[in-house]
């Protein structure tokens, strides 16, 4: 069950053969993958994060998500540093018996890492002015719905 | 104690991290960012609206009115954006 | 926006990047992908189909996902004929400007793949006996969810 | 008119495919059944129960009430277990 924060790249489909191999009780495999839209003039997005607490609060997130459904396996990969529009982001994998399980565990652990992971965007336009992303509402509604 | 600073709110303090020694008679984080407001203008207009702003204890996400005490690293951020 | 049923193996790396490719739009893609689960000593699993309906009913399900979210690019692949435990039986990936459109049409396309489009499973056990899967009543509750 | 079988049904049936002309009283999918069952004992004992059962006709989904006319291609079959 890895949880990767780190600057490189990563291959999508070598993590979903990985996240499966050899374990034929494995029935249902989704995944997410995040990338750097391109929409608004976005030339290039860094992400900053808090070295330590990062890997800690996704540890603790996946976590929760076994504790929550029944799950064979799981990753999570996050990329820091700049990365232009088109490159992958974050990655998400779950493997279960069934796809209700794999389904709802992926889009929860998306749901926290966007409000409960210590990651901030900056986003450089063309005309080199740098905004910092605001939080989004509907992120911490995302979030509130696995609650109580 | 440490305090780190991320985001907008690093650039704007101009460090991200420093070790600072509050007096004795801040207790919690609010206190904290109250003493940290009275150093410098460029403080006081970082922390201008702590609603717009996060905290985690020794890594772990907290609230403003938790005490500080046997606490060694105070981060200091606006609301996460990963993904 | 391909639709496919193939006997042949697919690659879903290969496909997640197909998929996404130059669309600096593209925010959010989702996977889904079903595997042979080896419990309760199944040794081969044999994908029937009708031909032709299969292709149609596949297409539906996709463009009926297309009329209900904003989606910038989806992919549909069933296999079909002998499939050991592992193995890989059907790849749906949805590509979205943001996640909760992906998530929810990936999960779309999977209910009513599960339960509109003409594919039957039979198991083969160790000892030889065969068995057709039994439709399952919670499929029918998943896709219901969608209606009205 | 080509009725085809899927599954269970076309092993029970022992054919997956076969052309047939009813007579002009089956006018829709469950009179088309009820004239199947009085062929063979094989028919009678595969459209026991046509509950279990599910209709296409012409590649499309349809019920059991549905009318006959101008329907090239008939196939019936249990419900679906694909994904």
């Amino acid at each position: 069950m890895p949880v990767r924060v780190q600057e490189a790249d990563f291959d999508p489909g070598a993590e979903l053969e990985a996240l499966a191999r050899g374990d034929t009780e494995i029935g249902a495999v989704v995944s997410f993958t995040g990338l750097v839209r391109g929409s608004g003039g976005v030339a290039e997005m860094t992400l900053e994060h808090y070295p330590g607490m990062t890997e800690a609060a996704l540890k603790e997130i996946e976590a929760a998500a076994h504790r929550r459904w029944p799950l064979q396996a799981t990753t999570i990969i996050h990329r820091v540093g700049p990365l232009a529009p088109g490159a992958r982001i974050v990655f998400v994998a779950t493997a279960s018996r069934h796809r209700g399980a794999a389904f709802e565990a992926a889009e929860y652990i998306m749901d926290y890492l966007k409000t409960r992971a210590p990651f901030w965007k900056k986003e450089a336009a063309e005309d080199g002015s740098a905004t910092w992303v605001d939080a989004r509402e509907s992120d911490e509604a995302a979030a509130a719905r696995w609650e109580g | 104690m440490r305090i780190l600073y991320f985001a907008w709110l690093r650039e704007r303090i101009g460090v991200g991290s420093e070790e600072v020694t509050p007096p004795g008679t801040v207790t919690d984080v609010a206190g904290l960012v109250d003493w940290l407001r009275t150093r410098e203008p460029r403080y006081a207009a970082a922390f201008e609206d702590i609603s717009a702003l996060r905290v985690a204890l020794d890594q772990e996400q907290a609230d403003f009115d938790a005490p500080l005490a046997g606490v060694r690293e105070v981060a200091l951020f606006p609301p996460v954006t990963g993904g």
